[in-house]
């Protein structure tokens, strides 16, 4: 789950990092208010979704005081921005963030991860700020500086104090950097994050201000956090992967036109892949699990019915502790419900296999079994190209 | 021989009195894996189907000389049990659970590792050895036969799929490991490898991979740099869009890295034969081994 | 630092550990209004006292309805306990704790110390409660299960289930006692202590109960606990002990009649021994430390010279950071306030001694130094059996 | 040859530019001692009296080759330089520092080991090898003359006294230290005894024990069963009352423990020559050596 920028640099304030001054805007008149009550010459208006390159997409504007700030507000709030990350449809932007522009001595890059060679969390820093830590690692992996935090013994100021003096000689910007290390590590370790970023962290003066951050949870470890959940913007996420999570299902959406449902998020993906080996084109990702109901099959069953871009149904189940009889049963219940406009196409294997064949072939339902894995996904494609 | 469990392992199960931890307990036994107890706070003095409870995994291996532990308990307190294992003495733990935070399985891994001991998991089918009829895991037993071809994956079901087709291919398994779909877990790829050079009963290995992460990497460059024996790989994932995790936490795209495509590209350098079509591995491995 | 019976109590309710019904009394009319809203038909008083044997003391009376508790409570409040640990003094006690006394099923014991060869908290239990540790461990060593704490991990749920299941088969009870268990160690890693203690915990129906309970803070440790500071009860401490330790000095009353000047404690209690082998008797032990400044040398002088029992003073230092020429004039400033109406007898060695000695020939003061420890000891005693 | 230190050790000061870690900086490299750098964050490229001062240990052993470090920081931020000096690769670290929590020296102990570092103190006058010319401590080095007998000790004047007794019998020390008075140490006296052990410059040892704890216990043990020259010992602390704590953290007999007593006995059955007079030990010693 990740949270919007305001929100991170409200856990990053609370704790007594630096933010610029600002507000977050719902509405452009706000942000012209906002902007005034700011004094200063220039604000940045940055729109509020879940992507990165928001400023290449256009979703940052940098405004003076003589500028039309209710203009340029209005051109983002309420708009879908498209970024290379978001796919064509974009992400909604429902608010903007306002903040003052500061005079920027120096960009730096601070970030938390949990590594998984050493299973360790990882603290990385660099001097070269401002650009994205894939390109700094690609470009100058010399000016990266990392420490490695020991699971229990957890970060120690020392540590923090090491990155810092990497950043600067001075004594002061580094006791403020120490500062600033720590709460993003005690951020992520105290919400199971899986990401924690301040890009940049600028130093102006004798300051150091994040004037962007990242905080990323892992959805695993919510349960410990529901004060966090609570910071969830469901309309930057797809409305058929939140309703399928709501049933315990994985889904996502994908191009294609051919939908899957598969048990088993590895086999999920080979099904994919086989599909695409065929030269069709698969519309979406779904991994019903490993201990999934008769009504969560029949609730996967009934998001395909639902898509109109789908034009065939593609049935791959390895039964382990998913049982056959469980899954045609799911499967028959949607269908009945939905009426059988689409082929289907069902490979089935594992526990239970006769009955559940069983239970397809006394069903009456035009659903086509094929023993041969590799023989069902290139009918499955065939039957997507005829429809 | 096999790896990591065999005929005179003690199995142990913590968490034998929830629904999970009896069916696959019994259902383990009922393969042929000496089930030796089973561990629920105070329930000791009770018997699951004739295998006893214990309040501890300490009395547990007091009394049965347990060295193997299975898992199934709830993600939210899942580090404990690892750790009370380590504390036991269990050498070979095999962690069923999924969902447990990342951060819990880090610190745990932390002391397994310490203490010198194996996880195998989260977030796994487990470990089974048919030559030896022993199997600790979830994976159906039935579809696996004795063989010669070590199994290793980060997924399950895709495991079953593989295994399946090597035994109607007439091929069997000398031990099959599901590594587990987390982010982090206890054994990797390469741990599992050096296993398999050293046994006997392993005269090839399929490796079943996925995107995120850079352990097919590594596996890599153990096989190019140690390894002396055939590999064939199949990685799962080419379609899979950057920044979306594909139901396993570990199958995530991130910053250009985990990609199938690298992947794929370190393992054919490395001499693995890498298949395209998940169909053929079965095939392909029947033929390497002539 | 030590906690009274009450206050180490109040620390465990205050996390949920259940104590007995009762209240703190420092009059012995509200003794007897305490016990009447108990509605117990047997209560307990028990002297608030820094010492362990209090029951054998008479410090503990347990007491019936029909009992004149007024009288038994004025027996105790406002009296000096004098237990085998005190010495013939005492401790003088202001309050007593006024508790129901509870049905017991079982005694059980429950300690936490920081064990020195492992370097690591360490746990004890044992089903057989009500004796003292050191007793239990002579007599009964195999029934004392012991958990060993990482330091850096802490204890874990697993642990304290090992431990509860030693003293019980019952799951609930079990429950209970990690509860206990796990509050006593977070109350042991949390205030720094040395020592806390339940003993005994009982198990009453399908309660357990802590009905007597320890806790000592390592005093290194209080700047991080000021609130707990605040709970220093001085009253249980000797004034002139107190009055060294505001100065930075380490004092003990011993019960002899030379009084000793030394830095450092091995020097110290060195010196003791010294003194107790040509039969002489120590009147304390005084630590000046290794950074000593004049006015606390003086402030040490002062001590013994103010003490009615000294009859004569030894001064025994090994110069290294401390300088001889300080102690000199420490010694010096102390006897002219005081008037020197004691023989003197000081050793002195180390830095800068050449300057010390020459200070106190020109004092004009009765010093006697002579440059031998032993012959320096010896006439120490004689100049004390000669007073 | 000496233990622990010699006239290779590369030695930094933690807290060079305070009052304490100046002054003792100088002293040591006044004796003789190699003192290659310092440690005060923000202070990088600035001198105390001609030795270079560096933000970070890490720093400081990259530059210098470090390998020893001397620590001078405020007992309530010490466990932090300990983990420092661990993390940066040093191998003997000597801690100054007195009034530390114990349960924060046991914590940095803890990775010490883990690490196989070698952690002398805190609350200790440190180490000196007069052959070596080589000091990392506080102890006032004229005192000390070259020659063949170890000292170890709990206390840090009771050594200097002992140590003088042995210069004035005109029987040099090969290497002298304080363990450090605190109830949580890094060395014991087994630790030096094994190292003394094989130290062909040392050919008997002067042992200084005091109240509390057992570590005079199982030196005796150790003593009786592995070492094999002559042990002096003499323990503080007979006249101590029960409960009391004796200046040092360390020295208080709890629960019929830890006493003066015990340890002579112990001492005593194991061979070793146990001194009542203090005043005596010197003679002793110099009566053994012949």
């Amino acid at each position: 789950m990740n949270l919007h920028e305001y929100q991170a640099k409200d856990l990053l304030a609370a704790r007594g990092v630096a933010i610029p001054r600002g507000a977050v805007c719902y509405e452009p008149l706000e942000a012209v208010i906002t902007a005034r009550h700011l004094k200063s010459e220039v604000v940045v208006l940055k729109a509020q979704a879940h992507s990165g390159g928001r400023g290449k997409a256009g979703g940052v504007a940098i405004v003076s005081r003589e500028d039309d700030i209710r203009a340029r507000a209005a051109a983002i709030i309420g708009k879908r921005l498209v970024t290379r990350q978001t796919g064509a449809q974009g992400l909604p932007v429902a608010a903007i963030l306002v903040e003052e522009v500061l005079p920027v001595d120096q960009e730096l890059y601070l970030g938390v991860i949990l590594d998984r060679n050493t299973a360790r969390v990882t603290i990385m820093a660099s001097p070269a700020g401002g650009m994205e830590i894939e390109t700094l690692a690609r470009e100058h992996p010399d000016k990266i500086f990392t420490v490695s935090v020991h699971p229990f013994i957890g970060l120690k100021p020392y540590q923090a104090r090491g990155l810092a003096y990497r950043l600067t000689d001075d004594r002061n910007i580094a006791g403020e950097i120490v500062k600033v290390i720590t709460t993003l590590y005690e951020i992520f370790v105290g919400y199971d994050c899986t990401l924690t970023e301040i890009n940049p962290l600028v130093i102006t003066g004798d300051r150091v201000v994040a004037l962007d951050a990242k905080v990323n949870i892992d959805d695993h470890a919510l349960f410990r956090h529901p004060e966090m959940g609570r910071l969830r913007d469901r309309t930057q996420e797809d409305l058929l992967e939140l309703s399928a999570r709501k049933e315990g299902l994985s889904y996502i959406k994908l191009d294609g036109n051919i939908g899957c449902i598969v048990n088993g998020a590895g086999l999920a993906m080979a099904t994919l892949d086989l599909i695409a080996l065929h030269h069709g084109a698969p519309a979406n990702f779904l991994d019903v699990g490993g201990g999934a109901s008769e009504q969560a099959i029949a609730d996967a069953m009934s998001i395909l019915l639902e898509d109109k871009r789908v034009k065939a149904v593609f049935i791959n189940i390895f039964g382990g502790i998913l049982r056959c009889d469980v899954l045609a049963r799911g499967v028959i219940k949607a269908l009945n419900r939905y009426g059988a406009r689409l082929p289907v196409i069902a490979r089935i294997e594992g526990t239970n296999i006769d009955i559940g064949k069983q239970l397809f072939e006394d069903s009456g339902l035009p659903i086509q079994m094929i023993p041969s894995l590799d023989e069902a996904a290139k009918l499955a494609v065939e039957a997507a190209q005829a429809a | 021989m096999a790896i990591l469990v065999n005929k005179e392992s003690r199995v142990i199960c913590q968490g034998i009195t929830g629904k999970n931890g009896t069916f696959h307990s019994l259902a383990c036994r009922d393969y042929g894996t000496n089930m030796v107890g089973g561990v629920t706070p105070g329930k000791q003095g009770e018997y699951v189907d004739g295998i006893p409870v214990f309040n501890t995994v300490w009395a547990a291996v007091k009394e049965t000389g347990a060295n193997v532990s299975l898992i199934f308990v709830p993600a939210a307190h899942a580090m404990d049990p690892i750790l009370e294992a380590v504390d036991a003495g269990i050498e070979v733990i095999v962690c069923i659970t999924e969902g447990i935070p990342p951060l819990d399985t880090a610190c745990a891994l932390h002391t397994v590792r310490e203490e010198g001991r194996r996880l195998i998991g989260p977030n796994t089918p487990g470990v089974i050895s048919p030559p030896e009829r022993c199997k600790v895991g979830i994976m159906p037993g039935y579809i696996h036969k004795p063989g010669p071809v070590g199994v290793i994956s980060r997924s399950g079901t895709l495991t079953y799929e593989v295994v399946d087709q090597l035994t109607k291919a007439g091929v069997g398994q000398s031990t099959c490991i599901g590594l587990g779909g987390d982010p982090v877990v206890g054994m990797s790829f390469v741990d599992v490898l050096k296993l398999f050079k050293d046994d006997p009963a392993t005269e090839a290995v399929v490796l079943i991979g996925e995107i995120g992460g850079a352990a097919e990497e590594q596996a890599a460059k153990y096989i190019k740099q140690e390894f002396n024996k055939p590999v064939v790989a199949y990685i799962a994932g080419r379609l899979a869009p950057p920044g979306k995790r594909m139901g396993h936490a570990g199958a995530i795209i991130s910053g250009g890295t985990g990609t199938a495509q690298e992947k794929i590209r370190a393992l054919s350098e490395a001499g693995a034969t890498v298949i395209d079509n998940l169909t053929q591995v079965g095939a392909v491995m029947q033929k390497i081994l002539g």
